[in-house]
């Protein structure tokens, strides 16, 4: 065990360090600012493409997408990746460009696009120059991707597509969508599923905004009505779309498996306690309070190391098996017992809301605490992840209902 | 031994509840919920009319004299429907003029309450969570009164306020006028759009004494208990929307109340949920039954239920997966008149204290 | 609302009290102490045998049993049946004779019984002349009764059973055994269940104690080796004891479900509280724990008050619905938390065991926390109470798998 | 980077592991359970012939000196088999001593406890619960200790005892004897009884000076650590065994194991174990490289790790049904242990209170 890494990292992590001090000067870092914790995605600056380009060509970036497509084609290595991350991050460097695009499309596009996707997306959308939305999930189908009702009907050179979709983050600044549509009503319910790229301008498209119950509008409704998509504008088979949308759906379980976040809202918290008077007292010198705390504060450190430990499994190419696919619920369970917490703390102001200056803290845990619900939902509902869990981590039998 | 209720309590709250499901769907909940002060004088007059009013303010002053009990089945109601409005308030302000010793006070105001002509509502809780009477810091002296009340209902569009207060050593409630001199009031940005709040300051404000300590408690613990059962009927609304949600969404074929894993997590939640009734039921028995026993169980109830609110409306947010989490779907109003009963009247861990006080712990 | 009881309710305590100053002293109220938890069956003494038949005679005991087996034959009031009982307990006078003889063998056969059967076995079971145990449960199936293994085959005019029983209380001390012996094999699994009513004294039964968590022995395994059972000494038809065994079981859960067990551990809790000091300090002077019992308390009061509400509901004979239900779950989960926070207050003597005169009360609720498996696990278990809470309650879908 | 085991640690793991299964097997646990003293000498033999007596020895004396996490690793192994006997008292003597400044007592004890030949134990906490080194009552004075100290492993069978106390304002460890002047041991009735206390009284009882402040709390720490690894392969053993057993029995036609219900639970108990290892192993890890950071996360590992076990154990068992309730079922052993996980070296609330106190909170 040894928790500094080693010299050929050091090195590295050194060389990435040059990289920064001379491509993204005091002055850039200074504009940047703090990330926020959900960034959502927008085209590039002149300033951030210039940077990235060379950070590409360092090897920093898009390491998993080909030098022909925009990428930097490197080899898998967790830790050059961590470090990339933390070093990116304290220098406030721009990473890749946030979204589902490069973080979902271009992944599923990489293994199953043709030549000529290839060609099309993949560079421009690592540029931030195409923005993309995701289109699966459906009034009528949430975890259960495979029950959903969009259809698509072949008429000549092109798709009619009718249904909706919802959950769609940013729909509005998207100029295209990638989406699950039903192909062939006849088949069982996971085939007859085509994985199709639509372009958002297309004539048929209205985006609405979705009301949040915090009062935000992070995500909006998409209706598709005699939307004609070309035929060729579909990745994979006909029909075998959903093996293709689950190969994606990876990717955003580990996004969201991070501890980043609970580190904030935890430091967070402290500072509320510390701050926070309840009737003439900190409330952190209140006992109960303080007790819940550490307890937290042991929990969150479990959940670091036991980060800390995939990545070195990752590291060492071995399966991360159950310890991997707890870490969501893990994860977001405690989320929610720190902002719980919060709420507590704040006493009687638990009533106020978020932006209310009155509040302590302007009352920002209140909003913490009505978007757990996001994590606990995202990426899969939490008694979803419980079936992956039982079935996959312990080898309990499958769910028949659930079975594909 | 009866612990159930009349068949005139029965009726009270079935007529309570067809009002409001005919008069307050939630359409007319958001309507009011969106304008500028939260009150919407119409649906507040049929409440009247149905007697809201009137059941706490005693016969001689034009009103029904009832039980507690009585009031706080409305309360529950109330909460089931989301009902906009300054509830809660006025009704705390009538049980603490009643409970005063100020004859005058109570001619002038309330024959007025029970008739609808004019709103009161009750100004208590003091910064850094402060509500009992031992802590509060706003003072009156020659009829004059100041302080900062940060968290007052529906202040900006009541008739008058009691106000918790001190004069000396001894607390107890004063009553100002709307339009007092030295009077600022500011709405505040709650997380429960149908029960707004002010923040209120007071300068040497002109205010009458209504009563004492015992008057102060009395207003204190009938608004806990409103609250709880006000807990209870969300609490009973959420519980069953999932319900009805779950047997409606299907999901891998079927409908998602029938996967074992979700009907457990509902019986849980329906175990939780079901005995606060008996809670509630009792803390406001004892009003008119056991008043010494009162301000022990009134903070039961609001130690119990407004926890339990909040557990429920966010188990069942999660249980209704990604449309829980919208603005349009109804839970969320439930989910943010929690926040309200969790807050209001001071949290869990203060009431945790003052019980274990009343208990010599 | 009111609390008190009418005045006829309030004449019927009089009399009740008056009875009993009459023929339970002071003397007898002495010696017969404080009633245990969880009271094994007895044979009754020749005192409170002549006690006994006083009270059936005055109608205070065995009231559903028709007074020709030897009860009294009462009609129905939940109001009386609680007075009676509050008196009763108050005076430390016996009531019926524990056990499950009682409980729940004498209902079958009231219900299901042969003329003969009520004669020769209903009026020695209530004065506690005859002893049973239950024999339901077996190693193979918990929850799932009907899956049961014990077999009886005709041979002649004797049935002959084979197999084994487990968790049977006081099977030591029993004369008889109500037993469930799946008697027609190729029948379906709720079908072809038997209803069997077994001498002990017959060659071929073997009882063990059977040791448990806690280091007692309340319960015991029965094994049946050929034993010859009288044909006729089944209950209902042959084939048909499941629905004779499952009118039986509302009885047990009726029972488990009481709150003042939870009462008796809240006191103590608060008594341990007082008494037990941490460093330096009593334990409930400590913030955290002096929180958690007041909310216990608020939880403890709410499922009294519940109690109560479905004891008026009895009284009007309406159906508990959904509150009927719900009470053994939350009871026992509170019973859970009270036991828990018990433990937490003993401090590092939460190390040591009952009995353990240097732990804080003997370490009396070390064994508390123990049998709250028995609480939780007898009368089925809570899973299976979550289903029916669900389906019944609420109305959701039954299992498919739980079908019968 | 790498927070993993070493190949010589997986080595050392799996060794200890495929031992315990062979010499150790659960009848094997109960024979030494019901003996008298709880301590099986061969078995300890056995053990210290794989080295884990040896572990904590510095290679001056004999010993191996290695990191803390290989015994952390043996420790939890030992948890997971259930193993009775004097482990966790030993290596806290050991490491008391180690990290003394007694030249002559380390040449005296240190290489006989790594060949086996003696065996240590500690006596820290006192009554009500004191474990922290600034409560202790016991002092030492002209060479002779005085106090009680009623929660010592296995002192019956220890060669000596390393006692927690003061001298004046400091305090430190001192070295008793067995069979020292003025020293009266009494066996206490343990929940788990594969690992035996018993309650201490020295009276003027001559003792030797180990170390000072420091000394004690590394003592104290390693012991939080070890007892935190042990809740861990106790907590992973209850696991396993109700996932195998819930896959074996079958209700209502089909294994436990596939009821939906079940299979959340068990999921969720998973999720909550799970990432403890990686809390035991950072404590661990800080003994040798970050000490400044011990006493925080030793204590976090302990508040955690002792509470996590004891919940699984109980959820385990209720899992388990009937069986579960039953002597002869294994499962019971690791619901002891849990037992003493959480009440040996003082409860999760007091060391919050010591975590709280460090961060200034």
């Amino acid at each position: 065990m040894n928790l500094s890494y080693s010299e050929e990292y050091e090195a590295f992590r050194r060389e990435v360090r040059a990289f920064l001090d001379k491509h993204w000067t005091e002055a850039d870092r200074e504009k940047a600012g703090e990330a926020p914790i959900l960034a959502m995605p927008r085209k590039q600056t002149e300033r951030e493409a210039a940077f990235r380009a060379k950070a590409v060509e360092a090897g920093y970036l898009y390491k998993s997408v080909p030098r022909a497509y925009g990428g930097s084609e490197q080899p898998f290595d967790a830790f050059k990746s961590t470090i990339i991350v933390e070093e990116f991050r304290a220098a406030k460097a721009p990473r890749e460009i946030p979204g589902q695009g490069v973080a979902m499309l271009v992944p599923t596009l990489v293994e199953h696009g043709t030549p000529e996707q290839k060609q099309q997306f993949i560079a421009p959308t690592v540029t931030g120059d195409l923005v993309w939305c995701q289109g699966y999930s459906e009034p009528g189908a949430g975890s259960d991707l495979a029950s959903l009702r969009t259809k698509g009907e072949l008429d000549g050179d092109h798709w009619i597509v009718n249904g909706q979709k919802i959950w769609t983050s940013n729909a509005s600044e998207a100029d295209w969508m990638f989406a699950l549509v039903r192909t062939e009503p006849d088949a069982p319910k996971h085939q007859g599923i085509t994985y199709m790229l639509i372009e958002m301008a297309t004539p048929g498209i209205e985006v609405r905004p979705l009301k949040q119950l915090n009062g935000g509008t992070d995500f909006t409704e998409v209706f598709l009505e005699n939307v004609r998509v070309p035929k060729n504008s579909i990745v994979g088979a006909r029909g075998e779309g959903w093996p293709v949308s689950r190969s994606t759906l990876k990717h955003e379980r580990a996004f969201i498996g991070g501890t980043d976040y609970v580190r904030k809202t935890f430091d967070g918290l402290v500072m509320l306690a510390q701050f926070t008077n309840l009737r003439g007292e900190p409330a952190i010198k209140n006992d109960t309070i303080r007790t819940r705390l550490v307890e937290l504060e042991a929990r969150l450190i479990a959940a670091e190391f036991h980060g800390k430990r995939l990545l070195t499994m990752s590291g060492k190419k071995q399966d991360t098996g159950l310890a991997g696919l707890i870490t969501k619920n893990a994860t977001s369970e405690l989320q929610h017992d720190l902002v719980d917490l919060a709420l507590d703390i704040m006493g009687d102001c638990a009533a106020l809301a978020t932006g209310e200056e009155k509040a302590p803290f302007s009352g920002m845990f209140v909003d913490a605490y009505m978007w757990t619900f996001a994590l606990l939902i995202g990426g899969g509902t939490t008694n979803i992840q419980r079936n992956i869990i039982a079935e996959r981590g312990l080898g309990l039998p499958r769910d028949p209902a659930t079975k594909r | 031994m009866d612990f159930g209720l009349s068949e005139d309590q029965q009726l009270l709250k079935a007529t309570v509840a067809r009002f409001l499901a005919e008069q307050c769907p939630t359409t007319r909940v958001r309507e009011v919920m969106e304008s500028d002060t939260g009150h919407d004088a119409q649906l507040w007059a049929g409440l009247v009319e149905l007697g809201i009013a009137s059941l706490p303010v005693p016969e001689e002053y034009g009103g029904l004299g009832s039980e507690f009990l009585d009031l706080s089945l409305v309360a529950e109601e109330l909460g089931y429907a989301a009902t906009p409005g300054p509830f809660l308030g006025a009704a705390m302000a009538v049980i603490g003029l009643v409970a005063g010793d100020a004859q005058e006070l109570k001619a002038r105001w309330l024959p007025e309450t029970a008739s609808g002509g004019s709103l009161g509502t009750v100004a208590i809780g003091e910064a850094e969570s402060v509500w009992d009477p031992s802590g509060l810091k706003t003072s009156v002296s020659d009829g004059k009164l100041t302080g900062r009340k940060p968290l007052v209902p529906y202040a900006a569009v009541s008739d008058f306020i009691l106000v918790g207060a001190r004069e000396g050593e001894e607390s107890g409630l004063w009553l100002v006028e709307a339009g007092a001199s030295g009077m600022q009031i500011e709405p505040l940005s709650g997380n429960d759009m149908t029960r707004r709040l002010d923040d209120v300051v007071f300068n040497a404000t002109p205010a009458v004494r209504v009563g004492g300590p015992d008057a102060l408690a009395r207003c204190l613990d009938a608004g806990l208990i409103l609250i709880s059962a006000d807990a209870f009927g969300g609490a009973r609304r959420v519980l069953e929307m999932t319900r009805d949600y779950s047997l409606e969404r299907e999901q891998f074929g079927q409908p998602i109340g029938a996967f074992q894993s979700y009907k457990h997590q509902l019986a849980d939640i329906a175990a939780e949920v079901e005995p606060c009734m008996a809670l509630y039921w009792y803390a406001a028995h004892t009003v008119d039954a056991f008043p010494e026993q009162t301000a022990k169980h009134a903070a039961l109830a609001k130690i119990r239920l407004g926890e339990m609110f909040n557990r429920v409306a966010f188990q069942c947010t999660e249980l209704h997966g990604g449309i829980g989490f919208t603005w349009e779907y109804d839970l969320q109003l439930w989910f943010r008149r929690a926040l309200f009963d969790k807050g209001f009247l001071g949290e869990a861990a203060l009431h945790c204290d003052r019980v274990a006080e009343m208990a010599g712990w």
